[in-house]
């Protein structure tokens, strides 16, 4: 076996990842511990300045309830965020991090972040829960207060580490293993109490560009569903793995829509000057009563697009143009006034994406477009898994306890169903629309209870040195490969005794874009189609077995895509097992293609254990009507 | 595509362990070729155009050429990302030149307070407030709901 | 100027490819040749043994008219090719190949083919056209006796030169020039008649593998559209460049369907059991009368399966579990004849491959199918041009004196509109279904017409040295791009100064597949998208000028991908041109839905010159009622 | 996917200027290593998995390893082609074998007669007929239409 050094790390508190939830973590975290004694630990494979989905940037912070100013109650947002989902999403959840968001956001604003502010000091509001901001230095500011809450705290952070395995005691978590992409080291990290905040998927479906474009998701590379394999590893309960994200966005480079949809009011527009939304309204209908709420469901807004598109009216267009005019043209009468407006509208414009999708401002430059004098095309990108934002997929947590249903709760928010194991960000489930700010405030509210809970158990988790062993062989297997059997062939990346990391992606994608409703089958799937995906899905596990890395950077990789490949098993089984189209614009069934109310107004959970999947319908219990 | 290195203006940051544009990118992908003093994109197709590389080189050595496969030739986006701005260059295919220039932060590099300065205010481990709420809510009690 | 020799060849007869219409081509150019004279010179871009589509070996004859037997007439193959392309055929041109095709067939048996015999010594068909070959050696035994013939001649033959322009004085051929990929050498070719027989292309729509399965394209990546391009900077007439093929083939790997359908006679079911071929007959009344003849036309087939995808209710299996289970059972009562009779049809299921589809061998194997117990998908493929096939895209050539109506005939057989340039196999259009023998049969008669056209015009057109020069410098520029500029930028593929030939062609890919009613598209294009197509080809022609290559290869690479580009705005003019729908399964213009008999009946050919694309309806004139 | 150099086996084809894959392979793809005396597949995702190279190496140093993208692991397919019929063991994932034998020509190599044997039959230009037609048809005469 490869000859790394392992270093073995003992801590109080351990955060896997490092993105905005874990930041939250961190500072809530930090203080108790110091409070109590207790250390925290932070582990990310990235620098966390940088780190994450919010490491180029933001140009919005789309959840902020502004309880404060009286026009919103949590109880406004739970009914937006579970008409949103089609009915399916944890009141309790998303209560509670709806009232801790405006904490976080305004902790933003004090660290430095700037927030746009209009004439009377008040924050600009891109729709009624967005605001906008100038967020180019987002993650930078939101990692340094979790640097320096460690630093107070005597904690530790740990960049280019990637996880790879939760250890486990029994029915408790004790820690987790990983090795460092810098330095031949592998990592035993022992914890009373571990924080899942990895982040969401992208790169399980097959992308829309196929060169080296191919890094050009929505959702950045180099999240790989570390936080789904980590807790469905250690035995916790999944849900709503079937609520994959399509976020619609700027063809091609993936630019936002959202300021151009809520604060510029653009319409869009299909080849024939048709407005889907408009022209598609009578089969909302039948989405009742979702279909029929205000703003309409993030998913139905999707469909009707691709109604579209299906029947080949696409292109659809964003008329940047026409929406740019009509703001200006309130100025019309003032020259002055009109160019100056104008001015600013097109530095706003440009600032949406170069504040967080650069690639779609070179593509501007590169086809010449100024949006104020030409539309772009918008489109439908691949699926993602990102219960933080539209989709909902992640853990199973338990809810507070002055909100949650009885059957919600087991002591400690935000903790899984296995002992000691927390969850945040994208990595707990049915807590949708949460967003950068959400992920933070759940992060915090995860961070106090973790502390809560060692308090409650405040014993080091036995950890057995032959299942560390078993973890080391398994992480460094891929080097093994390599080294035995790479100089039988000319070439590196071909071999019939391995499988490199890459080709193993392209296969994990072709299969999922093909059989699972990615994009060159229209979204759409059925029982067979989901049957032969579990097939190939079942022969790609095996040769898993198989991948090799030639370095520590290929070593990630082959762990990114056995993550890859878990995060599409578990969805590929739970659409199977919701006969039902719920969310039309995410996937259809084509042989169960409505809605079922009646039998599927449920979550889907599920579970994997000694080598066994199960599922369940878990009943939604509401507190808010 | 994807960023690359200009090899005339990297100097492999002098030599040290730890280059910014390694230190920097989210998906491990600069690398130090120590023979050459140079750095290199190890994987271009899993290049996001971040420009976290871009904007954190010293030298400006780091450039981003549009994804080939879907952005036509001759365009460029340049930033300059001082310690309150960034300064936006964009040339358009046709030669046309914008700049624009956005705050990114309104305090000092370093000095984020964890609590924001809204203190220690709900020092109670059982209670459902954290630590800095309700005064960093803004709001005189935490919401909750009658069950 | 990178420094390459430049090699003078003059010649009389210059034959441009090496595959099956020009090994046709060198047998009878050269005996008359011989007899007059003149010399034949052949060049191909690879080693004639295993050059173009059939490299690998077939498994089948598809033309074979059989007129000997009785059972067929030329009548017959033309009314069956004619109704096969909706009706948008040239008799005389099939005619003329219906008529010679019998005889290129018994030479290649005579060469050393094997040709399965039945008992009674007569050929095996696959079908009433269709004969079955041990065909693993097709093309080194045609290419054999091509080159054997050449050296009767005292001819040449130049293989790894790659053509990349025509020589021309003023409206009549004088040559070509290229490249070797072995040698820093530039070749010009004069001659007095030049045949274009380079094949289709490949690899100007996206293929559906994205990872190193890229290759395996049905057509082989090789053939990149030099006909096109070469005949359309000579100035010649195109015709039918709106008729891609798409086969539907062995899902993934492309294995041949030929056989399983007509040899074996299996059905294709879908993932409910349904047979599209059955539920969906009454669709083929809207494509009456096409679409009521026997054979249905093999778009129509596609079209039929295709909308079972479009509802979802893929995969498609060829049932050969049930269709060989059926012809054993035949044999049910003598348990020994049952199992010979099975090992018999299983060796034949497994040659259908192996002799030119090895991949769908490895496949079978790979995922443990036994052909006898279990089911295959099939899908259908991404657009190829292959005039040869069941597609029609090619020049417009004279017909032969006897049988070509007036307005089909200047003067010498399978002439282009340019004086002295002449077209076979892929290359010519309008004449389908000519397939692997007719290629041959077409290359012979074309073969033959060039020397009558020598021996009337027996002059060497001038060749300016100002012309030479000129194409000289733009073949070898991307060699000069990357010397210039390479030493910049720490990649050499990435470079804000040039393209790579590979990137090149990613881009070209994701335009067509998107715009150009592609996989992606499901096959569906409009007005808008076509537009937009020319505005993002446009651009992509502009930065044509900036490829650069690192070696010969590259070069090479190129220049193939600069014909794939010119293959591909030609085809998206033709379709945006012609408003109707005419060839559903090829392709679908969803603004103009149906087939329009009354406006569209009709070829659309065009050309460009001077800069200028030119259009134009022309007439469908039929010798055969 | 794609073929693949054996490097134990290849003998660089004893360092002949031509190796025999490289003279082959219709896609221009194999390159010999000088420096190591090997051969190798300069663009793997190019390879149309032809075999031509794997068929006509003297050595039998190159195998073909299933596309990656949708092959799964541990299938070989492997020709050995003589003058007059080719082999083929097919390896299936589970291991099972399968041996197939098919004739590849009926006549020796080099020996193949342009005109089939069938001889001078029209040696008139003007004339429709080919050569060796209407005998190489089988017909009397060749076949026309009345216009
Ligand atoms: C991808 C993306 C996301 C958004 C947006 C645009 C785009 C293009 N937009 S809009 O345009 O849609 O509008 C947003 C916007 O403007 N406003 C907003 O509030 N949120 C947006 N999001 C959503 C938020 O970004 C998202 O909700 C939060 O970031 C979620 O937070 P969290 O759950 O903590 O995930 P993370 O990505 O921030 O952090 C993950 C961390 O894990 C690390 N990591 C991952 N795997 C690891 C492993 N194996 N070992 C060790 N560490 C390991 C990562 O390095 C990282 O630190
Ligand atoms: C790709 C393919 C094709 C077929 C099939 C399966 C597959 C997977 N099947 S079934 O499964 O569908 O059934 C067939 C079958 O079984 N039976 C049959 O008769 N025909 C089949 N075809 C059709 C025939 O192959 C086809 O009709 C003929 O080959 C056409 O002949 P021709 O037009 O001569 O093209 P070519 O590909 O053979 O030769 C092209 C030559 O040009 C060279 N070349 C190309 N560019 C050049 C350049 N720039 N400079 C110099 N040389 C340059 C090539 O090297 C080659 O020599
Ligand atoms: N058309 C729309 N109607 C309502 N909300 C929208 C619309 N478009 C975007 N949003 C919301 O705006 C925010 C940012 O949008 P996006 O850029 O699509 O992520 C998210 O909260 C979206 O749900
Ligand atoms: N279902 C079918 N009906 C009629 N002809 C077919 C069918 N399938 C294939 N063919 C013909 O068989 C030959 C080989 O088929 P393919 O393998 O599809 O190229 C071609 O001449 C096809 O047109
Ligand atoms: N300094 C570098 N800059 C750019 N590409 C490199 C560099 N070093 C290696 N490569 C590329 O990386 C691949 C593997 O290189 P190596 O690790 O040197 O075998 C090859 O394709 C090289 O072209
Ligand atoms: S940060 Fe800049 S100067 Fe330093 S190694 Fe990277 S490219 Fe070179
Ligand atoms: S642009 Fe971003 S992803 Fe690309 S190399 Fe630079 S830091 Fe890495
Ligand atoms: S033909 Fe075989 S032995 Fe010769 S160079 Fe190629 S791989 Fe090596
Ligand atoms: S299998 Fe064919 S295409 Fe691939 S390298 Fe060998 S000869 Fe070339
Ligand atoms: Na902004």
């Amino acid at each position: 076996m490869a000859n790394f050094e392992t270093i073995e790390v003992t801590t109080d508190i351990l955060l896997c990842g490092g993105g905005m939830a874990a930041c939250g973590a961190a500072v809530e975290a930090s203080y108790w511990a110091n409070k109590n004694g207790l250390k925290v630990t932070l582990v990310d494979k990235a620098a966390m300045d940088r780190s994450g989905a919010v490491a180029m940037g933001l140009s919005a912070i789309n959840q902020y309830v502004d309880i404060n100013s009286g026009n919103n109650t949590c109880e406004d947002y739970v009914r937006y965020v579970r008409t949103d989902l089609m009915g399916v999403a944890r009141d309790d959840l998303v209560y509670d991090i709806a009232r801790h968001v405006d904490s976080s956001v305004h902790l933003f604003e004090k660290w430095g972040l700037p927030i746009w502010l209009d004439a009377d000091g008040k924050y600009v509001h891109e729709g009624r829960w967005q605001l906008m901001i100038n967020g180019e230095s987002y993650k930078v500011i939101v990692a340094e207060a979790a640097k320096n809450a460690l630093a107070q705290n005597g904690g530790e952070y740990f960049e280019r580490v990637f996880i790879t395995y939760p250890l486990l005691d029994g029915d408790r978590i004790a820690g987790a293993v990983g090795f460092s992409t810098r330095e031949e080291k592998f990592y035993v990290f022992k914890a009373k109490a571990v924080l899942a905040a990895m982040g969401g998927a992208v790169h399980v479906f097959k992308p829309r560009s196929a060169g080296e474009g191919l890094g050009r998701a929505w959702y950045p590379p180099w999240n790989s569903g570390s936080s789904l394999y980590f807790t469905l590893m250690a035995g916790a309960e999944q849900t709503c793995q079937e609520v994959r994200f399509i976020p619609v966005r700027f063809k091609d480079a993936y630019g936002p829509v959202g300021a151009w949809f809520l604060l510029f009011k653009s319409r869009a527009t299909n080849a024939m000057g048709g407005e889907y939304m408009v022209e598609r309204k009578p089969e909302l209908e039948n989405w009742a009563p979702y279909g029929l709420a205000k703003p309409i469901p993030a998913n139905l807004r999707n469909y009707l697009g691709m109604l579209d598109e299906f029947e080949g009216k696409g292109p659809i267009y964003m008329r940047t143009e026409e929406a740019i005019q009509k703001i200006a043209n309130q100025y019309a009468d003032d020259p002055k006034a009109f160019k100056k407006k104008m001015k600013e509208l097109e530095a706003e414009a440009w600032e949406d994406f170069l504040d967080m999708t650069i690639s779609q401002a070179i593509l501007w430059a590169g086809t010449n477009v100024q949006p104020e004098e030409k539309s772009s095309e918008i489109a439908a990108a691949e699926p993602y898994f990102i219960g933080s934002h539209s989709g909902a997929s992640g853990a199973w947590v338990s809810g507070p306890k002055d909100l949650a249903p009885a059957d919600y709760f087991w002591g400690y928010e935000y903790m899984s169903t296995v002992k000691g194991l927390f969850c945040a960000g994208d990595a707990s489930g049915a807590s949708s629309h949460k967003f950068s700010s959400g992920s933070h405030a759940e992060g915090r509210a995860a961070g106090k209870s973790m502390v809560r809970f060692v308090m409650d158990n405040n014993t080091l988790p036995n950890v057995d040195a032959a299942q560390v062993a078993d973890l080391k062989a398994k992480t460094l297997k891929p080097i093994d490969l390599f080294t035995e059997f790479g100089g039988k062939s000319s070439d590196p990346d071909i071999n019939p005794e391995f499988m490199k990391p890459k080709m193993f992606m392209f296969r994990l994608q072709k299969i999922m874009d093909e059989y699972a409703a990615g994009v060159t089958a229209g979204f759409k799937t059925n029982e067979a189609k989901l049957n032969r995906a579990l097939e190939l899905l079942g022969w790609l596990k095996e040769d898993s077995e198989k991948l090799a890395a030639q370095d520590l950077h290929e070593l990630m990789r082959c762990h990114e895509n056995i993550q890859r490949m878990w995060q599409a098993e578990t969805h590929v089984r739970t659409i199977l097992f919701r006969q039902e189209t719920r969310w039309p614009g995410y996937y259809f069934r084509s042989d169960y293609p409505t809605m079922n109310e009646a039998d599927w107004k449920c979550f889907v959970n599920c579970s994997f254990k000694g080598g066994n999947w199960e599922f369940k319908k878990v009943p939604i219990l509401t507190i808010v009507d | 595509m994807p960023s690359y290195v200009i090899l005339e203006k990297c100097d492999g940051c002098k030599g040290q362990d730890k280059t910014a544009c390694m230190y920097i990118c989210p998906n491990d992908l600069m690398v130090l070729d120590k023979e050459k003093m140079k750095a290199w994109n190890r994987a271009p197709e899993m290049c996001w155009e971040c420009y976290n590389c871009v904007k954190i080189c010293p030298q400006q050595a780091i450039d981003v050429r549009g994804y080939a496969d879907f952005v036509p030739m001759g365009a460029s986006v340049v930033p300059l990302r001082g310690s309150e701005d960034i300064m936006w260059t964009v040339k358009f295919r046709s030669g046309m030149i914008k700049r624009f220039k956005f705050p990114i932060r309104t305090t000092p590099e370093g000095s984020a307070k964890p609590d924001g300065g809204f203190g220690e205010v709900t020092p109670d481990l059982a209670s459902q407030c954290l630590y800095n709420e309700p005064t960093a809510l803004k709001l005189d009690a935490l919401p909750t709901v009658k069950k």
